[in-house]
């Protein structure tokens, strides 16, 4: 009896669907818990998520519902076998009323079984693995950034409709990366595109001129690849050494270039990614968000910060309409349910397994620059496979 | 004596605290009791044989996910069979990797450690089918409430303490000290130093084994960064803080850790910085550790 | 004759070109005291260890009691009641002088791998461990350290060690090396005393001191045996005295 | 496998192997002169990388910045050895363990302290931004090329400067014995100084080097940390030709890993080490001894 890994999560999911109370809403503050990566590589990423979180509060006079916000910050250092311990100091220790994070999909893992049986409201500000609101869909759990299907997916129309038909796919071995991958294979191969070759490269190793040379003896049409942070910084500049830049067009989804466009340079130019932002996004929210942002932090606003600030503002929005009673369980989910914000990414809404519904934007490097050169896919939703939520 | 009577007062709090149902007590200190295990049985390599293994977190990844599998995949959830299942895992790993490791000495044991360390964190880091890089869950804890799991670790730390005591002053525990200070003239005087290095070995590996079924047991959730060299680095780490070959030392080490990590975030976001300082200043001016500071430190 | 103790065959043993020990044909008599010499650099110390299992033999073959002990290790040879003692003191500096016999004596229990008594319970141990302290002379030493021995009682305590593992043969690398007058005499007597009913062979430089005790003289040369026989005989021999007096005048 | 591809193949893995001895160098010479097991050499890598990054910015050019920076590796390094590391030659190893741990995090918070969290591009000069064709498909970049003839040039003047020079005589000679050549009126602490220092500065050295391909980011000494260790124990502690023929094993065995048997790559390196110190315990070229 062999369980895919898979089903075993789906079991040990519905073991702990029970619809038991919310914790009830106590005293006057109301505490958020923050499960982000202060030191390490993501340590960027936490910060901006957590000041965006602080910007949108404080648009809101730093009350949600009528009730005084209070921050409890711990530092994931995206290390899954600390992240147990760190959601206990959260939940148990500081016993916040509602728990927003992580960046690292395997903290992510880790947090999710204990805030299903410990029935605390969470918002998922980064981490897409397709669980959260797949398999482990539940009621009192949301995210505000993207399923990993959302910023792979449309990219297989993307390179299909530039004539790309035969593509070799890279990407680093763990799970962002494989399921990132899978979700292009679903897209590329329904449109009738043929993957050459899957290079898996082993987390978080970043030689990768063994893997250029070979790309560069099959001369795909295209290569579709999924690298973050400081990896996909070298890659990318590896990519443009290895003379591949001119010759075979590089595609990914946009944590290729978000947030190290700067360090690749030159050669990132030319690149394109499908992200569920962009910095050049021309919409009010996303101009009035940038320079707040830029004004309180004196950094450039990114698609983490974006994740962060929509929370808060979701959470302004439902807990208003319950009072800021994070005890009021149905009515509460029901009223993050039915949240609509104008969100600096465009249009936000939940789909029923409590992902965001957003467009997914086709964006190029022209001149260091990210330009917007579409929506690659409009209201994307993600398929959340194995959640039986609202279905 | 004082000694003794600290002991004996250490343990008495840490099982109070199993009546008073605080969920967060009880998942942290029984987190930080753990990490006493580890360093203990650690400790009867580095601080009683003179060996420095960095494979300590492999033989306690192991029986986690031991357990996650023999759960997930057989089925089998009753105590009393997951728990010689999974410490025969970490048992038989430890045999093997200690027979292979212990064939080179001094630093390029310590290496060979780190490489099989390391091979099995790819093993199941790599493979989706063991549950990749996020980990897998146990599906069915074999004891549910936090409270009776909190006094199976407590039993098991007081149980290792007495265990590894007791094994220190026999017959065995003399040779292995012996060993530690002169092992060619061990052999010389007719010990197979060797073998009774592998044992050391094996009964270190077990009781790792012992914390990694326990930690899958509090949590549910195994991991492979709990393999890495970077635990095993750590756990060493807590054996020289608290003072290697006193057996009391690194469990002190573990628990001061554990708080300084907890409250450690309050005072600074550097809070690595205050480990660093507190690192260096033990080296520089404790160098038996902060078992130094009790009565002497004298040999357990 | 009787069947010899030990026994070597055409035992060589070389580092690279140089044959420390080259071609040595012996054989030990049980119950004797057999001294072997020769000036500095013949191959005496490397012949010990041979004979100890702490080098490997390059050729040739050493029986024990008949058996072929050649690849035997150190553990086995000392489990078979060979015993050694160090030319420098290769003991347990941290350890006391009752821990390091009592690890000696524990070695003869059948196997130490007893992990729940508490050692002090096995008192035959302890016995065995205070007779040969007694014996040594060093009965009123326990608790030191052996680090903080005296140079003359550290040799005293290497004696005390093997003589706790109850071997049946010895051996004993330069046992007078380095020691002053009296502490010479005082450990030639403590080695006549020991060498009563047991085989010795005896590696030393000093030759007047060997004399008075050894049954046989074996002098080696260049890795080689110049001579063998009584002590008289090589006293005498003009061969023994060229090697030592060639090798004092140059 | 055509046979071009092998060739690019095994370029690749010499040039890594090459930037792995340049890594690995230092560490070897430290461990093996004065028996120190320096875990913060990873951090000195990294520091290096920050001082090019931070001097190319002010300055414009990363040969410039690597000028100044190297001097500044090597006084870091002597600082921290008058400071910590002397204090641990008589003492065992686990003690140098504990101390360099110590510095390791000590280094990671200053590094967030001074630059941040965030990853930076090292642009490399003018002068060397143009690329040589590799074959008909794939172009290699010049700065790789120097790279690559730096780590030559450090390895042929570090087996010049041990095996020819006095002063390489007396860190031969303190390597085995340093009692013995304190005894012969011989400054040892002097010696022990300056070989730590060009080790950090080695270290530094390497980063400075990297930073333009690996851009700068933090913790991004760690990885390097352990691989340098794996070069150093595979071809021998204190033996500089041993790191290198390491370090070229681990390059080739690493990159051809990658591409022959993809599952097993990341835990390639680890095997190999495993197989070479089962086979030969010591190493490759293992001095008989285990350094000091």
């Amino acid at each position: 009896m062999t369980l895919s890994r898979r089903a075993l999560l789906g079991a040990a999911a519905c073991s702990t669907l029970l619809p038991r109370p919310l914790r009830a809403a106590t005293g006057a503050r109301l505490k958020i818990g923050l499960l982000l990566p202060y030191s390490g590589t993501y340590a960027a990423l936490g910060h901006n998520i957590t000041d965006a979180m602080k910007l949108a509060a404080a648009e809101h006079g730093s009350k949600l519902g009528g009730r005084e916000v209070e921050w409890v910050a711990v530092d994931d250092e995206s290390d899954p076998a600390k992240a147990p311990a760190n959601v206990n100091k959260l939940i148990a220790g500081e016993k916040v009323d509602i728990l927003t994070g992580p960046v690292h999909s395997g903290v992510a893992m880790a947090m999710m079984q204990i805030v299903r049986q410990e029935n605390v409201l969470t918002i998922v500000t980064n981490a897409g693995a397709q669980a959260v609101t797949g398999t482990l869909c539940a009621p009192h759990v949301f995210r505000t950034s993207f399923s990993n299907w959302q910023v792979s997916y449309p990219c297989a129309d993307v390179m299909l409709t530039a004539g790309h038909k035969r593509a070799v796919l890279m990407f680093w071995n763990y799970s962002f990366g494989q399921e990132s991958m899978a979700a292009f294979k679903e897209g590329y191969s329904k449109g009738g595109g043929t993957v050459v070759k899957e290079i898996a490269v082993p987390f978080p190793n970043t030689e990768f001129q063994a893997n250029l040379s070979e790309i560069a003896a099959l001369k795909p049409d295209a290569v579709f690849v999924f690298f973050a942070g400081a990896g996909a910084a070298k890659f990318v500049k590896d990519y443009a050494d290895a003379g591949l830049k001119d010759k075979v067009p590089l595609y990914g989804s946009g944590f290729l270039t978000e947030g190290v466009l700067a360090a690749q340079g030159a050669a990132a130019e030319g690149i394109k990614t499908t992200l569920h932002y962009a910095d050049a996004l021309d919409n009010a929210a996303n101009k009035k968000f940038r320079e707040s942002f830029k004004k309180a932090t004196g950094r450039d606003a990114d698609v983490y910060a974006v994740a962060g600030y929509d929370t808060v503002n979701v959470l302004a929005q439902a807990l208003g309409k319950v009072k800021g009673d994070t005890g009021a369980g149905k009515e509460l989910i029901a009223a993050l349910e039915a949240t609509r914000l104008d969100s600096p990414r465009g249009p936000f809404r939940f789909s029923k397994a409590h992902n965001p519904v957003q467009d997914v934007y086709l964006r190029q490097v022209k001149g260091g620059k990210e330009v917007v050169l579409g929506v690659a896919m409009k209201d994307a939703e993600d398929p959340a496979a194995g959640c039986k939520m609202g279905k | 004596m004082t000694r003794r009577i600290l002991l004996l007062a250490g343990a008495l709090a840490l099982g109070v605290v199993a009546f008073s149902g605080d969920r967060f007590w009880l998942q942290f200190l029984g987190k930080a009791m753990i990490g006493c295990i580890l360093a203990m049985s650690l400790d009867l390599l580095v601080g009683f044989t003179g060996l420095v293994s960095l494979a300590h977190s492999a033989f306690f990844g192991l029986a986690a996910y031991a357990l996650a599998g023999v759960t997930n995949r057989l089925g089998l959830v009753n105590p009393l069979l997951t728990f010689p299942v999974c410490l025969l895992a970490a048992a038989a790993a430890a045999l093997i990797i200690g027979w292979l490791s212990l064939r080179a000495t001094g630093v390029y044991f310590i290496m060979v450690t780190l490489a099989f360390t390391q091979m099995l964190f790819y093993l199941f880091n790599d493979s989706p089918a063991l549950g990749g890089s996020d980990g897998l869950y146990v599906a069915e804890r074999p004891v549910d409430s936090r409270a009776a799991a909190y006094v199976a670790i407590w039993a098991a730390l007081v149980l290792a303490y007495l265990l590894l005591a007791r094994i220190l002053r026999a017959p065995y525990g003399r040779a292995l000290e012996g060993i530690r200070v002169n092992e060619q003239r061990m052999r010389s005087l007719g010990y197979p130093t060797r073998r009774y290095k592998l044992v050391a070995f094996v009964i270190a590996g077990t009781l790792a084994g012992v914390a990694g079924y326990l930690d899958a047991t509090l949590y549910g959730f195994v991991n492979p960064a709990q393999l890495g060299w970077r635990q095993s680095g750590l756990i060493l780490v807590t054996v020289l803080l608290g003072g290697k070959g006193t057996l009391y030392g690194p469990a002190l080490g573990a628990l001061l850790l554990a708080f300084i990590e907890h409250y450690g975030e309050r005072v600074t976001e550097h809070w690595n910085a205050l480990i660093a300082a507190l690192v260096i200043a033990v080296v520089l001016f404790l160098p038996r550790g902060l078992a130094g500071l009790v009565q002497g430190g004298r040999r357990a | 004759m009787p069947e010899p103790l030990l026994l070597t065959e055409t035992l060589t043993r070389r580092f690279d070109a140089l044959a420390a020990v080259d071609g040595v044909s012996l054989a030990f008599e049980e119950g004797r005291v057999h001294a072997v010499i020769g000036p500095n650099g013949a191959g005496k110390s490397t012949f010990l260890n041979l004979l100890s299992g702490e080098l490997r033999a390059t050729q040739g073959r050493v029986r024990f009691r008949g058996l072929d002990v050649t690849r035997a290790t150190p553990d086995e040879l000392s489990r078979l009641g060979i015993g050694r003692s160090y030319q420098t003191a290769n003991l347990f500096p941290e350890l006391s002088c009752a821990d390091c016999a009592w690890l000696a004596a524990q070695s003869r229990l059948p196997s130490s791998m007893r992990f729940f008594r508490p050692a002090e319970r096995y008192a035959e141990v302890g016995d065995r461990a205070a007779r040969a302290l007694e014996v040594c002379g060093l009965s009123g030493r326990r608790p030191t350290r052996a680090g903080q021995l005296s140079y003359g009682e550290q040799r005293q305590l290497e004696i005390a060690m093997m003589l706790a593992t109850e071997p049946t043969l010895l051996l004993l690398d330069e046992p007078l090396a380095g020691l002053g007058h009296d502490e010479a005499l005082r450990v030639v007597a403590l080695l006549t005393e020991v060498a009563r009913g047991r085989t010795v062979i005896l590696v030393e430089h000093d030759m007047e001191a060997v004399f008075s005790i050894s049954d046989t003289v074996t002098v080696l040369v260049d890795g080689r045996v110049l001579e063998r026989g009584s002590p008289d005989q090589v006293r005498n021999s003009a061969a023994v005295r060229e090697a030592y007096l060639g090798e004092e005048i140059a | 496998m055509s046979l071009s591809l092998f060739a690019l193949q095994l370029i690749n893995g010499v040039e890594y192997g090459l930037l792995l001895f340049l890594v690995a160098s230092g560490l070897t010479l430290v461990f093996g002169v004065l028996g120190v097991l320096n875990f913060a050499h990873g951090s000195f890598y990294m520091l290096g990388a920050y001082l090019a990054w931070w001097l190319s910015e002010r300055t414009g050019n990363l040969l410039l910045a690597i000028l100044v920076g190297l001097p500044a590796m090597a006084l870091i390094g002597l600082l921290v050895e008058r400071l910590a590391i002397a204090r641990l030659y008589l003492r065992d190893h686990l003690s140098q363990v504990l101390l360099t741990y110590g510095l390791v995090l000590l280094f990671n918070e200053l590094q967030r302290a001074l630059w941040g969290n965030d990853v930076h591009g090292v642009a490399t000069p003018k002068s060397l931004a143009f690329t040589i064709p590799l074959g008909e498909a794939q172009t290699w970049p010049a700065w790789r090329a120097f790279t690559a003839l730096c780590c030559i040039a450090v390895a042929v003047g570090m087996q010049q400067l041990i095996l020819k020079t006095r002063f390489g005589m007396r860190v031969r000679a303190g390597a085995s014995n340093a009692e013995m050549v304190e005894a012969l009126g011989i400054d040892v602490r002097r010696v022990f100084s300056v070989v730590f220092s060009a080790g950090t500065a080695l270290a530094g050295l390497a980063g400075m080097l990297a930073a333009p391909l690996t851009t700068v980011y933090p913790g991004m000494g760690e990885s390097v940390l352990i691989l340098s260790f794996v070069v150093v124990v595979i071809g021998g502690i204190g033996s500089i030709k041993g790191a290198f023929l390491g370090a070229m094993l681990v390059g080739i065995a690493d990159t051809f890993g990658k591409v022959l048997l993809p599952g097993f790559a990341s835990a390639m390196v680890y095997a190999v080490m495993a197989a070479v110190l089962l086979w030969r315990p010591r190493g490759l070229l293992g001095p008989a001894f285990e350094g000091r």
